[in-house]
Order: structure tokens, then C-alpha cells, then sequence
């Protein structure tokens, strides 16, 4: 058994088992613990998996803003499971019974990385072989999102926009105002406030090379935007919500999240304009490569943009809840 | 069925029983932040089959490096992607309905919830109970 | 014969790195308590992982990887020890007892509110 | 001699998850997630190096960054309650 085999079963197993740790306890917040590790050890796999783009999103999703998510809302609710009442026995036999029929189903599956499997003689050759030539950039999954499935991402750019308005209709009612109370911070905390200040920089740098390098490297809008959130939210923990409110408004925030959507939408309207098909970039430039430069750069910014906002939107949502739990219910 | 067969299979198969655990998950507790995260594992492993059924062994990640090479799928990879986020943004839109379940019935707990609407429908629990019946 | 040097450098490096990851994590489950737990999982990961890069960052000369490697290793080394000392403020503050000698079966976290949780 | 690490790393995760499953208390299980999250960042550099691919650096950088936010979040939400600003004189807990 070869070396990459074993890394493979490897993580695989630590997968089956995180998840089996979460299914088991009933402490919530351990399972919040297990499944941030459940994504680190799914990104690992998808490094493994030749799916460096993929794994770059899992890290950035799993490393800050799901946890954060999930322990905002264990903050609002509550920390215990209850002990289940019902019987157990009906959802076992049903999930074992669906899970026979899969595996039954995968035994005419092709064999795991053999090239001749249907998925890998369909479209796919055309996209390497033409990126080059067509899109002229190295990385061909930024050159597959932003460019020959552009409509795909556009719409899933939408359904993130209209999660992020779903929740700001669920919650922006609840959002409480200090109204002049003292509003206590993370003050005494001399070493968090020093390192995260000295790590903000970093981490805003960073976003912008992901956002910008993305026909290079792994990387792109989705990635940037949530890295993007991911430093404002970290100065929010440390320096206080009202402070981080200060510096990006809510209003603002909501309004970039319709600005993204609307670049990515208007750039296809340009190319329209041009009498060429939606979202046909040829035409912003001086010639087709040229112009497909252009056109993801713009696209890939309109994504950053909607992602960041929504997430910091979120954030906003969530934590600007009054905790319904008094401090003796712990 | 040989080893390589069983080598061949062991990652649907992995996925599928990490699919399993995710479903027992949702359909068997009453939590609903529980449900939620099972919802999470069901969709990684989702994730996971995409992926691998576009490797291709002794390939290398879809980003050209000039030499010749052999290059997996990066059509599952663009699909999973945007998947990724669309799926935190929709677990965010998730938890913010518990989060005002929480408000309206101060409890997140499956039965505790019924009971609640029994009551409210029916005048008493026993009622709603006969009803169902 | 530089070549030589260079992998036998990078794999004292590694090899090192390894062993201090090991027995850190071994620290981690077999010591009594969280606050020496913390010892192992804080102190001795720190220095193993800061080995590990370094090892990598012989092997792969000069070039943009051992830039990142770099940078790596400084954030690590940033970051590292100011969660665990901010786990451990945490622990401290809501008032997880360290177990000492005299006190048997103290440092179950029974004094503490969160502590003793299934 | 990467392969080696690669299971001292893998090895170090088994032991980090167990700790992270046996608990018992919170901080216990927020230590060993950290933990597991540096070796993730190991693994995933020395994964590279195996393959012959050590460009993709990029992910174990994001994850030195910004692992940190989980630790801080849980943090936060131990001492204060809450990811937002607390409030009120109940909310002074030094």
C-alpha cells in the first residue's frame, strides 16, 4: 500500500470518528470543539485530494467564522442536550437500511482516481486543455467560476446574498441598543489586544492577496471575503462590538452587500451592451485574454465583496442579541 | 472483490457512513443546534464524494505549472467551492432561525416545541394526544 | 556532499520535531490535570512545530516556499502561546483549582462552575 | 523522513482527539482543539513536501492566522456570556 493510500484511510478514519464523537456527547459545546476539528481534518483530506481551492474555502470557513457562528448561538440559547424521549430503534433501522442501498449502489461506482471513469472523459478535458489558450490564467478552477460557469457562481453569489438578508430579517429586530450603559470590553486583556493588533494587519493583507492572486494560486473572492470578515470580526471580540460598529457601520455593511452582488451583475450587463452574451468578457479588453483578465478580476471582487458583507452582517446579527440567560442559569 | 477493489470503494464507503451519521444525527435528536451540525457532517461528506470521484491517481492539483501533467477534475472542485460558502451562509441563516425559536417558545428541544404548539391548538396536552391518536 | 548536509540538517530538524510533537501530545492525554496538560499542549507544541517548519524550511532552500514557511513559523510562534495563555487566564478566572500535592482529587474542576461536565 | 513525520503528526492527532472527546472540563477541550489545529497546520505543510507540490503553503498560512478567532470567541464566551459587548453592571466579572 502505497504511502498517499495510507494518508487517505488515515484521515478518513479521524473524519468517521470526530463525527462519531459528535453524534454521542450531548455537551453542546463540545460538539461546536469537534466540528470545528471535523472541518480541519476534512480540509487536510481535500489537500490530499489534489482540491487545494476546495481545502483554502474549508479553511477559512472552519477555522473562525462557523465556530464563531455556533457558539454565538449557544450563547442565546442553550449549552445541554437534552436526553432524547423517544425510541431510537426507528431512525436506526432507516439509516441502515439507506446505507445499504448506497453501498450497494457503489459497487458499480468506478474504482477511487482511475482516469477512464466517466466524470474524467466529459467536459473536463476541454477545460484543461483550452484554459491556457481561451482564459490564459494557471489556476483552471478560478478560470472555470469566474469564466465558463460564470452563471453558476452568479447565482450562488445570490443565494449567499439572500441567506444574508434572511437572517438580518430573522434577527435585526432583536438587535439591542446600549443606551448609554458602560459597555465593557476586553480592557484588561493586555496580551490578546497587543497580538491581535499586531495580526489584523496580516490577516487584511492577506485577504488581499488571496482576492488578487487568484488566477495564480489557489484562492479567490469567496475565500478573500470570508478571510476579509474574519479580521473585523476578530477586532470585534477584542475591542468590542460598539467599537467595531463605529469603524464599519452596519449600514455600510449592508449596503456592500448588495454592491457585490450588483458588480457581478453589471459586468455581465456590459458585455450586453457590447452585443455579446451575458457575462462574456471578451469585450472589456483590448483582446480575449486581455478582456477574460479583466472580467474575473471584477467578478472575483463583486464575490469578496457580498461574501465579506454577509458574514460581517452576521456577525453583527448574532452578537448584537440580547443573551437571554442570566448569569446564575449557568 | 480484491484489495484493490476494497481500496477502489473505501472512500465511497467512508463517505457514506459518515452520511449515515449525519442523518442518524438529524433524524434521531431533538436539539436543534444538534440537527444543524449533523446537517454540516451530511453535507461534508457530499462534499467529499464530489471530490473524490474527480481525482485521478498520480495526479496533481488543477493549477497548470507548464510541464506536462496530469491534472484531476477541477469541475468538482469549482462546484464544491462555491458549495462551501453557500453552505455557511445557509447554517448562519439556520441558526438564526433557533436562535428566534429560542425567543418565541424558550426552548430549542424538538418535543418541548410540539408540546408547546399542542397546547396553544388543543387547550391541554392530553387533548392534543388523544387527537394524534 | 552540500546536499548531504542539507538532508541530514533538515532530518535531525524533522525528526527532533517529530518526537517533541509526539510526546507533547502524549502530555496532553496522560498528564493529571488541565493545567499541566497545558505544559504539554502549549510549551512543547510551540518548539516542536517551530522545529518541524524549520526542518522544512532547510529543505527547501531559497525560494518563495521557505518565505511562507517563515512566515508561518512567526505567526505560530505569535499565536500559539497567546491562546494557551489565554485558556488558561480563562480557566484561572473561573476558578478551576490546580491539583496540588496535599489535596487529593482536587483539580477535577469540581470548583469550578463549567467544570465536571459530561 | 517525511513520511515519519507524517505519522508522528498523524499520531499526535489520535492522542489530541481523544483528548478533545474524554474532555473533562471545557478548557481541556479548547486546548486540545488548538493543538489539533497546529498539527493540522504541520501536516498540511509537510503533505506538500511529500507530493512534490510545496506551493500550496497558502492554507497552513490562513490557518496559523487565524485559528486564533475560535480561541478568542471561546473565550469571550466563557467569561462574558456572550460575542457581543456585555453590558450593565452585572457584566463586570474581573
Amino acid at each position: 500500500m502505497s504511502i498517499e493510500a495510507i494518508i487517505n484511510i488515515a484521515l478518513f478514519v479521524f473524519l468517521g470518528l470526530t463525527a462519531f464523537a459528535i453524534l454521542k456527547l450531548r455537551a453542546l459545546f463540545a460538539v461546536v470543539m469537534l466540528s470545528a476539528v471535523f472541518s480541519l481534518v476534512s480540509a487536510a483530506l481535500l489537500v490530499h485530494l489534489d482540491a487545494v481551492d476546495v481545502a483554502f474555502t474549508e479553511a477559512a470557513v472552519g477555522a473562525g467564522i462557523s465556530t464563531v457562528l455556533m457558539l454565538a448561538t449557544l450563547a442565546l440559547t442553550s449549552r445541554h442536550e437534552k436526553a432524547p424521549t423517544r425510541s431510537q430503534a426507528l431512525p436506526l433501522i432507516v439509516v441502515f437500511l439507506t446505507g445499504f442501498a448506497l453501498v450497494y449502489g457503489t459497487l458499480d461506482m468506478p474504482r477511487f482516481g482511475d482516469p477512464q471513469a466517466p466524470i474524467q472523459v466529459h467536459v473536463a478535458p476541454k477545460y484543461i486543455a483550452d484554459t491556457q489558450s481561451e482564459i490564459g490564467i494557471p489556476n483552471i478552477v478560478t478560470a472555470v467560476l469566474a469564466s465558463y460557469r460564470g452563471f453558476d457562481t452568479l447565482g450562488e453569489v445570490t443565494v449567499i446574498f439572500t441567506a444574508g438578508i434572511g437572517v438580518l430579517l430573522l434577527l435585526a429586530a432583536f438587535i439591542r441598543e446600549p443606551e448609554g450603559l458602560r459597555v465593557q470590553t476586553m480592557d484588561h486583556h493586555l496580551v490578546l489586544r497587543v497580538v491581535t493588533k499586531v495580526l489584523i494587519g496580516p490577516i487584511l493583507l492577506f485577504a488581499l492577496y488571496v482576492q488578487f492572486h487568484a488566477d495564480y494560486g489557489p484562492g479567490g473572492g469567496f475565500q478573500a471575503g470570508i478571510i476579509f470578515a474574519s479580521a473585523f470580526i476578530i477586532y470585534a471580540l477584542v475591542f468590542g462590538l460598539e467599537n467595531a460598529r463605529k469603524a464599519v457601520p452596519g449600514r455600510a455593511v449592508r449596503l456592500l452587500v448588495a454592491c457585490g452582488v450588483l458588480l457581478y451583475g453589471g459586468v455581465g450587463f456590459v458585455s450586453f451592451l457590447f452585443g455579446k452574451n451575458y457575462l462574456n468578457y471578451s469585450v472589456l479588453g483590448a483582446d480575449q485574454v486581455a478582456g477574460q483578465h479583466l472580467g474575473i478580476l471584477l467578478v472575483e471582487f463583486g464575490v469578496g465583496l457580498t461574501v465579506a458583507a454577509v458574514m460581517v452582517s452576521t456577525f453583527y446579527a448574532f452578537s448584537g442579541q440580547n443573551p437571554p440567560i442570566g448569569d446564575e442559569d449557568w | 472483490m480484491g484489495v484493490s477493489d476494497i481500496l477502489g470503494l473505501f472512500n465511497y464507503w467512508m463517505v457514506i457512513i459518515l452520511m449515515m451519521i449525519g442523518f442518524y444525527t438529524v433524524v434521531s435528536r431533538g436539539n436543534l443546534v444538534k440537527k444543524i451540525v449533523g446537517l454540516n457532517i451530511f453535507q461534508t461528506s457530499v462534499f467529499l464524494l464530489y471530490i473524490s470521484m474527480g481525482k485521478i491517481s498520480g495526479g496533481t492539483a488543477p493549477i497548470l505549472t507548464g510541464k506536462p501533467e496530469v491534472y484531476s477534475n477541477p469541475l468538482p472542485h469549482v462546484l464544491i467551492l462555491t458549495a462551501i460558502v453557500v453552505g455557511v451562509a445557509t447554517t448562519a441563516l439556520g441558526l438564526a432561525l433557533v436562535v428566534r425559536i429560542k425567543n418565541a417558545y424558550d426552548t430549542i428541544e424538538e418535543d418541548e416545541i410540539q408540546a408547546a404548539d399542542d397546547e396553544t391548538e388543543f387547550g391541554d396536552p392530553q387533548a392534543a394526544e388523544d387527537h394524534r391518536r | 556532499m552540500s546536499a548531504l548536509i542539507t538532508d541530514a540538517v533538515s532530518w535531525a530538524l524533522l525528526a527532533a520535531g517529530s518526537l517533541l510533537v509526539v510526546v507533547g501530545a502524549l502530555g496532553l492525554i496522560r498528564m493529571p490535570d488541565f493545567y499541566t496538560r497545558m505544559h504539554a499542549a502549549g510549551i512543547t507544541d510551540t518548539l516542536g512545530a517551530d522545529l518541524i517548519l524549520l526542518g522544512l524550511m532547510v529543505q527547501a532552500g531559497f525560494s518563495l516556499v521557505t518565505v511562507k514557511l517563515l512566515l508561518i513559523a512567526a505567526f505560530l510562534f505569535f499565536t500559539s502561546p497567546t491562546s494557551t495563555h489565554a485558556i488558561a487566564n480563562a480557566a484561572l478566572t473561573a476558578g478551576l483549582k490546580p491539583r496540588v500535592a496535599e489535596s487529593p482529587g482536587a483539580g477535577k474542576g469540581s470548583a469550578a462552575p463549567e467544570g465536571g461536565e459530561p | 523522513m517525511f513520511t515519519a513525520t507524517m505519522a508522528a503528526l498523524l499520531a499526535a492527532m489520535i492522542l489530541a482527539l481523544g483528548r478533545l472527546y474524554l474532555g473533562p472540563t471545557l478548557y481541556d477541550r479548547v486546548l486540545s482543539a488548538n493543538s489539533f489545529g497546529t498539527k493540522t497546520v504541520l501536516l498540511i505543510g509537510v503533505m506538500g513536501f511529500l507530493t512534490g507540490r510545496p506551493d500550496f503553503l497558502d492554507i497552513s498560512l490562513l490557518y496559523a492566522l487565524i485559528n486564533f478567532i475560535g480561541t478568542i470567541a471561546v473565550l469571550k464566551f466563557f467569561r462574558y456570556r456572550t460575542l457581543g459587548d456585555r453590558v450593565g453592571p452585572s457584566g463586570d466579572r474581573q
